[in-house]
């Protein structure tokens, strides 16, 4: 397959891109413990999902500047600093909003504050990056991990206390077992197969549809388009 | 009781073709061809280069291993300390080393004797295949006062065993297939060419088994419709039914000096192609000690990276882990396969020490 | 005395070690880098490196739990002492290595930050925290849930030779299927654990 | 491979065993035991078996359509899953139970890792303990089996209804009065014989060991593993009783209570998820057998030899790999012998 078209899909679906095929949890693996083992309830992935906002946006803008002026080492130690920081203004915040989030969340709440998305994104950039792809990928891959988890934490609080939100909804079979971190690892691995699968078709879509577009195309690059298999 | 063995033993289906007299189905242009050569004074004390050129002349061939017999005896002359007629036929059906040996016996003794002559050895020996459960006629001890070797054991214990016999003293012994001695004896007392050999035409869905005497040059057609088809077979094996190669086209195919059989089958393909389920009895029955399951997934995935740990050089090519193989998987390709990748990655030349020689 | 501090320390190793692993019941320390290490030896070495960061920063833990312990606003102050902490151990590890053993910085370099900030570090810190721990509790619990991790490595690194070599459906090669599997052996090290969900 | 290719490789010939031979063996004994379990409970056992089959052979069909190959009913793989599922339950125990635990087994366990005999964990061990960490209660309460034995002795049996609402007498399971560390109050006669309250198949433990010797004698399970097995848990039993009675007393209890003869016949003779040397069998079986005890000491679940199971399975291909290390040295060996062999000794 052309990897000109895969790049104009992803240019033409920049926040699916965002959300599906740049992923920073279901395709890049980071952060999977906070989704495993502490995304159990809605109220706990909203928080999460506040202050992985808040950290990795703040420190990946410090990162921005920290590249350029220290080594890398130092510079990591610079940004789990800042990191560390953004996690105490976005504990205030949360702790503030939901009420005994500290007791359901735990020691998550505070390790997110070296989360491996932030500390190593931040760390990594290049010595040139511009500000602002730098603000919008962080914004992008904040609103992956969010999505993430508040997908896991709906299946899981809905079918293991049968509530949303606090608020008890009829379920036709209670599964407790969902809440703990074993069914979170299954869960994660339905759920990363199940983007995988739905990327391929996503792909295999607007390749048919640049294919239809383009002339050169035949009728039979069109059949062999919709079977595509990546 | 299977649970405690290791191997199989094969259902040996020898009969009914085994204690049928032999049939001759020649052609008879070929089989009137004579040696110019005119044939020594008294053919009894014929001299050692008298019997190589003979054999030579008359072309004949070992039905073992494709060799012609005069380097065989040429090389015996210099360095032969004992003589071994090899009649192991210890594949199901196939039974053409052994009829000859028990029912031409004097044309074999009379060979042998020439052999005997050439290799200047009185340490002469059969190596018959014991297991053989449903003959009718019974394996004796002796054949004109010389020992007959018994291998017992689960297939292809023979095989392993008459290498363990070969293989000590190596090449400095002389093993010649009945059919060999038979071609020669002719060709020493009557001056004829080797023109035939000797083949078991068998199977499921064959009239009338029986071991015939076939020219060399017939197809395998030809010999199918002398013994009559009950059924049309789904594939035809030239060779053993173990070890064998399937037959595409029938017509094309011909009867060579190496061929030991000729089967036909018939099998339903119903119970055919189910996925492997890991019971590992491959591994119980390989006599080599090899483990045939995880070969043949790591060749399935050609993930060739821990092969070096199988010693899939090993293998002898016997074919017993598809024959266990409940889901009729073709582990033994795939066994093969790796056995080819083995030789050639990780093994030096020279190291592998499996090989046969006559 | 000396010996029921020893006791302490044992059983807290083993507690992190086997029924606690840091990655099996608590899913801590999981990424991808960690999960498809190149060689086991590369998976011995991270793990060996959190085992010594982890270790080594404990003593100093140990002292901030126990100054921290009953102040004001204390989850707030924890969270920058651990840093601290950690922080100190690996400057020093970093400058030491590499002014008198260039050879071993040169190994352990690319391992050294994954290691050092790393969720499964700082969990153990904070359950210590969390069970009030002494210090030879603190320090035992800590050196064992660096052997859980690097096991936990070592067995992730076998299970993916495993999974190799069986026909895994396409969409669930590689990272879905290994999550799968690390989740049957999570479940059977709950069935030991028993009702008790990890803080 | 298609079906051309596998006519044109050679062996010709074939055993006459298949898969399907192998798997109706292990079906026939556990239909012995669903016989069992109908005198015992009545029918709703046999009920139970039904639907799980159902559902473990529909999860499976459609499991290996996503994976878009054609599905082998006839292989009978999930119909064995299906049936040792409720065996390890209670009969009391609810339909939705055994459909969750049938999903998991074949969704979950089965199908992701390749399907048929591609499985790392065991199915049935995986489902059975999700199920136990869901519905502790249901799963481990159990009706006394003596309802059914009185309708034998004469007077009406009072069985379980196969639909609607259940009551029953529970009675106290040797396995959770062992956990108390107290002596259980039934006759080792009686556990023998198979009426003490328990899961629903698991309790004949005479008819289990024939079934046991059937499937030896098959060549279905490979004799070995459960030897080692059963000695570990044995010798781990006699060494370290739980509770304060006679230690062959204490080695009959353990044996006998919950699942651990069905277990170290039925999900240990799983061949798929187990090694398949004999030493490694062998190896395997022993440790097994101290895990599962240990397991049994240590664990807070009332029966908790299912995850000792799992554990277990995640170290087979290790044992595997070990095995092919000795077996290689072995061969090796056994070459040189070959090499320096006189004909004397053989002829």
């Amino acid at each position: 397959m052309k990897f000109s078209t895969v790049k104009k899909y992803r240019r033409r679906h920049k926040l699916l891109g965002a959300l599906l095929i740049r992923n920073p949890v279901l395709v890049l693996g980071l952060d999977l413990p906070f989704v495993i083992a502490a995304a159990t309830s809605l109220k706990n992935a909203a928080a999460m999902a506040i202050q992985i906002f808040i950290i990795h946006t703040g420190t990946m803008l410090v990162g921005r500047v920290t590249c350029t002026k220290l080594h890398r080492w130092q510079a990591i130690v610079a940004n789990v600093a800042a990191a560390t920081f953004m996690m105490m203004v976005a504990q205030v915040l949360v702790v503030a909003l939901f009420r005994g989030i500290s007791n359901s969340l735990g020691m998550y709440l505070y390790l997110m504050a070296v989360n491996a998305m932030t500390v190593f994104q931040s760390s990594a950039l290049p010595k040139n990056a511009k500000i602002w792809p730098v603000f919008t990928g962080a914004l992008s891959n904040a609103l992956g991990f969010a999505l993430v988890v508040g997908v896991v934490a709906l299946i899981r609080e809905y079918f293991a206390f049968g509530s949303l939100w606090g608020i008890s909804l009829p379920v036709l079979i209670k599964l407790p077992a969902l809440a703990i971190p074993f069914a979170g690892f299954m869960l994660m691995g339905f759920l990363l197969a199940f983007t995988r699968f739905l990327n391929k078709r996503l792909l295999a879509l607007s390749l048919l549809e640049t294919a239809r577009k383009e002339a050169r195309y035949t009728k039979i690059h069109v059949d062999s388009v919709e079977t595509i298999d990546l | 009781m299977a649970m405690f063995r290791k191997g199989v033993l094969l259902a040996q289906h020898k009969e009914p073709a085994f204690s049928k007299p032999i049939v001759r189905f020649v052609n008879p242009q070929t089989d009137r061809m004579t040696i110019e050569r005119e044939p020594p004074a008294n053919p009894a004390r014929a001299g050692v280069s008298d019997i190589v050129e003979i054999a030579q002349a008359a072309g004949v061939t070992d039905e073992r291993d494709g060799k012609p017999l005069y380097k065989k005896l040429l090389r015996a002359r210099e360095r032969a300390v004992a003589v071994l007629v090899d009649a192991v036929d210890d594949e199901p059906y196939v039974s053409s080393r052994i009829a000859p040996l028990l029912q031409c016996r004097e044309e074999v003794l009379g060979g042998l004797a020439l052999c005997k002559q050439v290799a200047q050895t009185t340490n002469i020996s059969f190596v018959v295949y014991q297991s053989i459960t449903d003959q009718k006629l019974g394996l004796p001890r002796t054949i004109g006062g010389m020992p007959v070797v018994r291998l017992r054991g689960a297939y292809p214990a023979p095989a392993q065993s008459a290498k363990m016999k070969m293989r000590e003293e190596k090449g400095r012994r002389l093993i010649v297939g009945t059919g060999a001695l038979i071609h020669l004896y002719r060709a020493v007392w009557r001056a004829k060419r080797q023109s035939t050999t000797f083949i078991t035409v068998a199977g499921s869905c064959v009239a009338n088994p029986m071991n015939l005497e076939v020219s060399i040059g017939l197809s395998v057609d030809q010999v199918l419709e002398r013994c009559g088809l009950s059924a049309e077979p789904t594939r035809v094996v030239c060779g053993g039914s173990m070890t064998g190669i399937a037959v595409l086209d029938r017509d094309a195919t011909c009867v060579t000096h190496t061929t030991r059989a000729i089967l036909a089958f018939r099998e339903n393909k119903k119970d055919a192609l189910f996925s492997c389920i890991g019971c590992g009895r491959c591994e119980q029955v390989c006599p080599a000690g090899l483990n045939p399951m995880y070969i043949h997934r790591f060749v399935e995935n050609s993930y060739y990276a821990n092969l070096r740990l199988f010693d899939a050089h090993m293998c002898v090519e016997c074919g017993t882990c598809s024959y266990i193989c409940p889901s009729r998987l073709t582990v033994a390709a795939s066994v093969a396969k790796a056995k080819e990748y083995a030789l050639c990655h990780f093994i030096q030349p020279g190291e592998e020490t499996d090989e046969l020689d006559g | 005395m000396l010996l029921e501090n020893l006791y302490l320390f044992f059983t807290s190793a083993m507690v992190a070690l086997a029924m606690e692993n840091a990655i099996f019941a608590r899913s801590l320390g999981l990424s991808r880098s960690v999960l498809f290490m190149k060689t086991p030896g590369a998976g011995i070495l991270c793990g060996g490196i959190l085992t010594w960061i982890a270790t080594a920063s404990s003593v100093l833990v140990a002292g901030v739990n126990y100054l921290v312990e009953g102040a004001p606003y204390a989850s707030f102050i924890r969270m920058p002492g651990y840093l601290l902490c950690v922080c100190l151990v690996y400057a020093a590890t970093y400058l030491y290595t590499k002014k008198k053993r260039p050879a071993l910085f040169r190994v352990i370099r690319p391992y050294l930050p994954i290691s050092t900030f790393n969720t499964a570090l700082f969990g153990a810190f904070y359950i210590s925290s969390l069970k009030s721990f002494g210090f030879f509790q603190t320090v035992g619990y800590a050196l064992g849930t660096g052997v859980g991790y690097t096991i936990a490595i070592y067995v992730i690194y076998y299970a993916r030779k495993r999974l190799a070599i069986s026909p895994v459906p396409r969409s669930f090669r590689g990272l879905p299927v290994l999550l799968v599997y690390i989740g049957f052996l999570s479940l059977a090290i709950y069935g030991l654990i028993g009702h008790g969900l990890p803080s | 491979m298609s079906l051309t290719a596998n006519a044109l490789y050679a062996p010709h010939i074939r055993h006459h065993e298949n898969t399907r031979t192998v798997m109706g063996d292990v079906i026939l004994v556990l239909v012995v035991l669903y016989i069992m379990a109908y005198m015992h409970y009545g029918l709703r056992a046999v009920a139970l078996g039904v639907w799980s089959v159902a559902i473990c052979v529909l999860a499976d069909v459609a499991g290996t359509l996503m994976r878009r190959q054609r599905p082998h009913i006839r292989d009978l793989s999930a119909v064995v899953t299906g049936m040792l599922l409720p065996l390890m339950m209670p009969v009391s125990i609810p339909y939705r139970v055994v459909a969750v635990a049938a999903v998991v087994a074949v969704a979950v366990a089965k199908q992701p890792f390749g399907g048929v005999g591609h499985n790392v964990f065991n199915p049935a061990a995986a489902g059975f303990s999700f199920a136990a960490i869901c519905f502790g209660v249901q799963m481990f309460t159990y009706p006394e089996p003596q309802q059914a034995l009185v309708g034998a002795a004469g007077e009406e049996a009072v069985f379980l209804p196969v639909l609607g609402a259940l009551d029953f007498v529970s009675g106290i399971a040797p396995t959770f009065t062992l956990r108390l560390g107290a002596v259980p109050q039934y006759e080792l006669l009686d556990m023998a014989m198979g009426n003490y309250p328990g899961p629903m198949g698991a309790t004949n433990i005479l008819v289990i060991l024939a079934c046991l010797l059937y499937l030896v004698f098959r060549n279905t399970v490979r004799w070995d593993m459960p030897v080692a097995f059963f000695g570990a848990a044995f010798l781990f039993a006699y060494i370290f009783p739980r509770s304060q009675m006679d230690r062959l007393e204490s080695v009959g209890y353990e044996m006998m209570s919950g699942l651990l003869l069905f277990a170290g016949v039925f999900l240990l003779g799983d061949p798929v998820t187990t090694p398949k040397r004999d030493l490694s069998k062998v190896a395997f079986g022993a440790v097994a057998g101290v895990v599962v005890m240990l397991f049994r000491r240590f664990g807070n679940m009332e029966e908790s030899i299912t995850f000792a199971i799992l554990l277990m399975n995640a170290t087979t291909w290790g044992f595997d790999m070990l095995g092919e290390r000795v077996y290689g040295k072995i061969r090796r060996h056994r070459v040189e012998v070959f090499n320096s062999q006189k004909i004397q000794k053989k002829a």
